[in-house]
């Protein structure tokens, strides 16, 4: 009964607030926290009582084709992840209130934010692919309703569509995936595919495209390279949002997916060394772009990506168990940033510029304990949570492949550098702006989640927190100098940041390349163009939904014009069309009688 | 002695006859004219079927007879109805021309 | 029925079918469908079902042409001025139709049975409208009201189609 | 208990009265006589559930052209939701009627316009019956007839009447075909009964080239009903011109009964191989024509045209996979979601037409019918949960049981298209600005209950299909 209640309890808060509490905001508020706290509770005792098994629900059953129940697998890493996902998810419930009080559609932000949880939490509870699809979509779904939930600005319409675009190119390809999987096996439920793994095992390009497909769900929703445009545009939502949702929570099921079809992913080398290799690139590009942004929440988006591709890189290295523990870790000290910036926002009246800011450690003395804590969990540093569980994916980088493992470290040296960059320029300094000068802190309710992530931050990367939540990997031990360097290139970054930006007014480095996101945006954007172009030629007609899909417009072009093509047939003229009836019946008669 | 062949020939013919009429005529009233050759097409190789197949009476096969009856019902409704349809089209349009009346394309 | 007398109201029918195609003035079309009906009705006859010959005179020749004469007078249609022909869509059609024909016959070539000849009634009473009435009223009873109904349908359709105001 | 046929007898009698109180009675509100269809046909649709299925009842020659078995009531249903449907559309879609029109009052033209339906919907539940070509010829007739008049029933909109004339000519050429086929078929084997039909084609000494040859004509007439490629060309035209609640019957009403028939049709034809050769060929035309063509259409009456054949496409492979329960499950699928999106498009379209535009910013002007619409796309395009997407699944499942590998990867692909041209609508719905002077939709009451229905239907067949199985294995 419990994993039911967890799931069900945020989809019925979800169902009052959208059918019955649309008025009353302040209740659907209410509402929709002690659901998630409902959630958490339950979330806690199957935590804790090993023995509590799923009921599962016949569905679908085709009869010897395809059977998909509503079951639920609760092993010790959906356990974890289901106390991580609502305990997050609590406490940004918690803070919300406090950072949407003036907002007018509080209440639809609180039955998208329930639905989310609904869905969140079925990807993690689902035993089968079917199941996990679905909810993977939902929360697709959910993410663009909370990115788009100022609709009325352009740019965070527009950053919702792109998101959605993006992710149903990942999600095509996860499709894909999943068909292949059932129909090399037969089934789709995991605990019945493990049984039959051989079947693809034994076919490598098989299993490797099959692997990759999968991975490309993951590419979409963890914003991975080449389809990671989507993250940082998504910090148009509120910022309680990009907190739960595009730091700790859904991009991490990206990675949560891989690690529960390991069984597969680990089996194909081929397809590891891609994945380990695209999350290298994502975790070094995003934190170069990092370090050149001056948006709040823009650099916290790239580290968000920067440390998914830590994960990434993790998985693809072969080692589940450093994915799970960097993901546990950054879960915390993620939202814990971004709900500090929240804070900031809220004190400044949503500016997010951060070279507006400055001097805020004065002003709001408690955000800047807690979001040090985290900007220190975040570089790894000891004994913050962060520096632990990077320290694992290095160890594990260094014993498996070198190159990487170069990458990596320079990667945390970046790490160190952009968040010490965006920590000194905000916090320290002097006000440059009327409302830097005037803010104040935030109300308790906002405070207390911060706390007690700051706390979670600290503690959370030690062996005697963690062991209970996870296995932890065992590479930390085989490579004693690894933290060591690790330390150094991250004192290094810090050090350089301060450095160079202590009493700044304006930043100093302006390297347009990285500014530009290494012109990934324009690039697109080009192509876009360039396709675009020939084809308004063709036909005049300029289609920006299929235009913001970028990769899909290569192949949907050659389609589109021939489909124009056929609708010239469509000439209007009765004699013709009388003309291509007679050319089809002449046709179909050569066809049947004397072919 | 004319065969079966015969009839089904010259029934072939005039059917061919009434869809090059709605192929190559562009109005809509030779048009239908022509579409009433191919319905009288279909109906002597009807009639040439019922006589050839005779039934155990030795009398032609009358079911074929009673469908041409109601091929010919049907088709005098929809020359009514047609009709008023290409009245109502020349009230709008003063034409009863295929090639004026294209406004719906693409 | 001798043969040349079949030859010949086929080749009248045949003639003034094609005529109906050929003509540029409406009337003289509508005129030769009148004409092709007549042979037709004959080629009827000579198979034995003299009902639906005189059928189709009287629906045929006598009701539905009537009724093309009616409005083609109505709307006033001249001959078909010429104008450009589309070379291009005419010699397509005709190709069409052309190939249409010739699959028609090698059908029938292929087809054992019409290389024979009709063979005889057993009286010459034939005494078909009493059986296709018989049928109809009998047998087919349900498609004859079916008839009924589509009939109601097309009286209702031409007068919503053709009244000048509606009410 | 009562029988089958009475069904259509109720039907008539019901367009009949509509018909003389419109005649006889002038001073009242021609709504009423909506209403009254509405009730009328709701309750000929709840009896249809106190009718047993059978086969034949006795040797009558009633029973030689009329079949009353599970198949055909399923259909016959199909046909009263969807003329019910229609006649709700028809409501929203009043003012036009007599529009344009000197000197007409408000209402003039609605009684005909309610009771033809009605008509319609009678040819179409006998269609469903019908297991002999004299009665398939007679009732698919009356269908056609009732959809001239209706298609050119706004006869002083040009669109209309171009509309009207194009469908003339075109199916009267069907007709001629299906007329000829019939007499070859005759001539080869003597029988206009299916059945009969069927025994003497699987006997021997038969004249195979004429058999297969009237079989070929037929299936060209009915491949004209069904919109398949390439007998699809008047659909779109067709579609855009005709008045919109009739569109959506044609799409809808006028389908359903074609695929009943083919079905029918095919049964003792596909006995000769060439047959499944040839309807393969055309699934995979009309699939890859649908989609493709769609992918570039501004104007969403059009768009769903192509749509139509698209979903045409779908039906013949799962006609050619020989699974009746594929179709008659897409259908009522199809039914749902095409009758949605029209009853959404004849509300958008009202004040600023058909085009994509008049859909931006829908999301501000009327939430409900964004909603509603976003519905009919996504199970148009086979969004899981939905019956559009269940439908898909099982033509696809019927179609690998039947080894028709290389059908399922062509419909595979066209879904995708599908989904571009879809979610076009869906993007202009969500995204786009609404033009500056724009008011609220208002949707009456008896439009949004049925809307309601179509959205739970679409929802609750997307995840519980079992009592169509249940209506179709009775």
């Amino acid at each position: 009964m419990l994993p039911w209640l967890i799931l069900l309890a945020p989809l019925v808060s979800a169902a009052l607030i959208a059918l019955i509490t649309g008025r009353a905001r302040r209740l659907s508020a209410s509402i929709s926290v002690v659901a998630v706290l409902v959630s958490f509770i339950c979330s806690c005792i199957v935590f804790a009582k090993s023995e509590i098994a799923g009921t599962e629900i016949p569905w679908i059953e085709f009869q010897g084709i395809l059977r998909v129940p509503i079951g639920f697998v609760l092993d010790s890493l959906s356990r974890t992840m289901l106390v991580l996902v609502s305990g997050v998810g609590a406490l940004i419930h918690i803070y919300s209130p406090g950072y949407m009080r003036d907002d007018p559609g509080k209440s639809r932000y609180f039955a998208a934010l329930s639905l989310f949880m609904f869905s969140m939490l079925g990807i993690v509870l689902a035993n089968n692919f079917v199941m996990m699809f679905i909810f993977w979509e939902l929360v697709g779904l959910c993410s663009y309703l909370l990115i788009g939930h100022w609709f009325e600005r352009d740019s965070a319409a527009d950053a919702a569509n792109k998101a959605f675009i993006t992710n149903r190119i990942g999600d095509f390809g996860f499709m894909l995936g999943i068909l292949m999987v059932w129909a090399a096996t037969g089934s789709v439920i995991f605990d019945d595919i493990i049984p039959q793994t051989w079947r693809i095992t034994s076919n490598p390009t098989f299993l490797t495209i099959c692997v990759l497909l999968i991975f490309c769900g993951a590419v979409g929703k963890s914003a991975q390279f080449p389809l990671h445009v989507w993250l940082p545009d998504a910090m148009e939502g509120p910022t309680p949002i990009s907190a739960l949702i595009h730091a700790a929570t859904m991009v991490a099921a990206g990675v949560y997916m891989l690690v529960r079809v390991g069984f597969l992913v680990q089996a194909s080398p081929v397809a590891l060394g891609v994945i380990a290799w695209i999350g290298t690139v994502t975790a070094v590009m995003a934190a170069l772009i990092a370090t050149q942004q001056d948006d709040i929440k823009r650099i916290l988006a790239y580290s968000t990506l920067s440390q998914l591709g830590y994960m990434i890189m993790a998985v693809g290295l072969a080692s589940d168990e450093a994915a799970m523990f960097h993901l546990f870790t950054h879960a915390f000290f993620k939202a814990l940033l971004f709900l500090g910036a929240g804070s900031v926002l809220v004190a400044l009246h949503h500016e997010q510029n951060i070279w507006k800011m400055g001097g805020q450690g004065r002003n709001l003395f408690l955000t800047f304990v807690t979001f040090g804590i985290g900007m220190l969990a975040l570089i790894g540093c000891p004994p913050f949570a962060g520096f632990f569980s990077k320290d694992a994916i290095l160890s594990l980088a260094y014993n498996r492949n070198p190159a990487i493992f170069g990458v990596a470290l320079f990667t945390a040296f970046l790490t160190a550098f952009y968040m010490m960059r965006l920590f000194v320029v905000v916090f320290f300094g002097k006000p440059r702006s009327p409302a830097a000068k005037t803010s104040r802190e935030s109300p308790t309710s906002m405070l207390v989640p911060l706390a007690v992530l700051a706390l979670l931050s600290l503690f959370g990367g030690f062996h005697f927190f963690a062991s209970h939540f996870l296995t932890l990997p065992h590479e930390r031990e085989a490579a004693a100098f690894i933290p060591g360097i690790a330390l150094v290139a991250m004192l290094l970054g810090a050090a350089g940041a301060i450095i160079l930006y202590r009493r700044r007014i304006e930043d100093p480095l302006s390297i347009n390349l990285l500014r530009h996101k290494f012109y990934f945006d324009e690039l697109y954007r080009v192509l876009i163009n360039a396709t675009q172009g020939f084809l308004a030629r063709v036909s005049g007609f300029i289609d920006r939904w299929i235009i913001d899909a970028t990769i899909v417009r290569g192949s949907s072009g050659a389609t589109w014009s021939f489909g124009a093509l056929l609708r010239l047939m469509q000439v209007g003229n009765l004699q013709a069309y009388a003309f291509i009836f007679g050319l089809g019946i002449i046709w179909i008669i050569y066809f049947v009688l004397f072919r | 002695m004319t065969t079966l062949g015969d009839y089904l020939t010259v029934s072939g013919i005039l059917f061919a006859v009434g869809f090059s009429g709605v192929l190559l005529r562009r109005n809509v009233i030779i048009i239908f004219m022509a579409l009433e050759l191919m319905l009288n097409a279909a109906n002597l190789s009807l009639v040439a079927f019922s006589r050839f197949r005779l039934g155990e009476d030795g009398l032609p096969s009358y079911n074929a007879q009673v469908l041409v009856f109601f091929i010919i019902t049907v088709a005098a409704a929809e020359v009514a109805v047609g009709l008023a349809i290409i009245v109502a089209l020349y009230r709008a349009r003063r034409t009863t021309h295929v090639e004026d009346i294209n406004s719906l394309k693409f | 029925m001798p043969s040349f007398l079949f030859w010949l109201f086929a080749g009248v029918m045949l003639i003034f079918g094609a005529l109906v195609i050929i003509n540029r003035n409406p009337i003289a079309s509508a005129l030769s469908l009148v004409v092709c009906f007549l042979g037709l009705a004959a080629l009827f006859m000579s198979l034995d079902a003299f009902f639906i010959g005189i059928i189709q005179v009287l629906v045929y020749a006598g009701a539905v042409m009537v009724l093309f004469l009616f409005i083609i007078m109505l709307l006033d249609l001249r001959a078909e001025e010429r104008r450009t022909m589309n070379w291009v869509a005419f010699t397509g059609g005709f190709v069409v139709a052309v190939s249409l024909l010739v699959q028609i016959l090698a059908v029938i070539s292929r087809t054992q049975m019409a290389k024979q000849t009709f063979p005889p009634l057993a009286s010459p009473q034939t005494d078909d409208v009493r059986n296709v009435g018989l049928l109809l009223f009998g047998h087919y009873n349900l498609p004859f009201q079916v008839i009924g109904v589509l009939i109601l349908v097309a009286t209702v359709g031409v007068i919503v189609l053709s009244k000048r105001q509606l009410r | 208990m009562i029988s089958a046929p009475y069904l259509e007898v109720a039907v008539l009698v019901l367009g009949t009265v509509i018909l003389l109180i419109e005649s006889f009675f002038s001073k009242f509100d021609r709504r009423y006589l909506g209403y009254a269809a509405l009730v009328g046909l709701a309750l000929i649709f709840l009896a249809t559930f106190f009718i047993a299925p059978q086969s034949t009842m006795s040797s009558a020659p009633f029973w030689n052209f009329y079949s009353a078995d599970a198949t055909s009531l399923f259909f016959k249903r199909i046909a009263l939701a969807t003329t019910a449907g229609v006649i709700v559309m028809m409501f929203d879609f009043a003012a036009l009627v007599s529009s344009g029109v000197q000197g007409a009052t408000p209402q003039s033209g609605l009684g005909e316009f309610f009771a033809l339906p009605l008509f319609t919907c009678a040819g179409l539940m006998w269609m469903a019956s019908a297991i002999d070509f004299v009665l398939i010829f007679v009732s698919l007739e009356l269908v056609t007839i009732s959809f001239y008049v209706l298609v050119g029933f706004t006869r002083r909109n040009p669109a209309s009447l171009e509309a009207a004339v194009k469908y003339l000519v075109l199916s009267a050429v069907a007709t001629g075909f299906l007329v000829y086929g019939i007499t070859w078929i005759f001539g080869a084997t003597g029988e206009t009964n299916l059945q009969k039909i069927a025994t003497v084609l699987s006997g021997t000494g038969l004249e195979q080239n004429a058999a297969l040859f009237g079989g070929v004509l037929v299936i060209i007439a009915l491949g004209f009903k069904i919109a398949a490629v390439p007998f699809h060309i008047w659909v779109a035209d067709v579609y855009q011109g005709a008045p919109t609640p009739v569109t959506a019957y044609l799409s809808v009403g006028s389908k359903a009964a074609g695929f009943i028939v083919l079905l029918r049709v095919l049964d003792p034809f596909l006995i000769l191989p060439q047959m499944q050769t040839l309807l393969v060929a055309i699934a995979v035309l009309t699939l890859i024509y649908g989609n493709l063509a769609a992918l570039p259409q501004t104007n969403v009456k059009r768009l769903l045209a192509y749509s139509s054949i698209a979903h045409a496409g779908y039906l013949l492979v799962a006609v050619v996979s020989f699974s009746g329960r594929a179709v008659a499950f897409y259908l009522v699928a199809y039914l749902l979601m095409t009758l949605l999106s029209f009853a959404v498009l004849i509300l958008v379209s009202q004040p600023a037409g058909d085009q994509l535009e008049s859909f931006a910013g829908l999301s501000q002007r009327s939430p409900f019918l964004a909603f509603a619409m976003l519905v009919a796309m996504a199970s148009l395009a086979g969004v899981p949960f939905t019956a559009g997407f269940l439908g898909k699944f099982l033509v696809f499942d019927a179609a690998i049981a039947t080894h028709h590998f290389g059908l399922v990867v062509v419909a595979i692909v066209t879904v995708g298209a599908g989904f571009y041209y879809y979610f076009k609508v869906v993007r202009a719905i969500y995204w786009d600005a609404p033009p500056a002077s724009t008011d609220k939709i208002i949707v009456s009451p008896l439009t949004r209950v049925a809307l309601i229905a179509l959205i739970a239907g679409t929802f609750v067949l997307g995840v519980y299909p079992q009592p169509i199985f249940d209506a179709l294995a009775r």
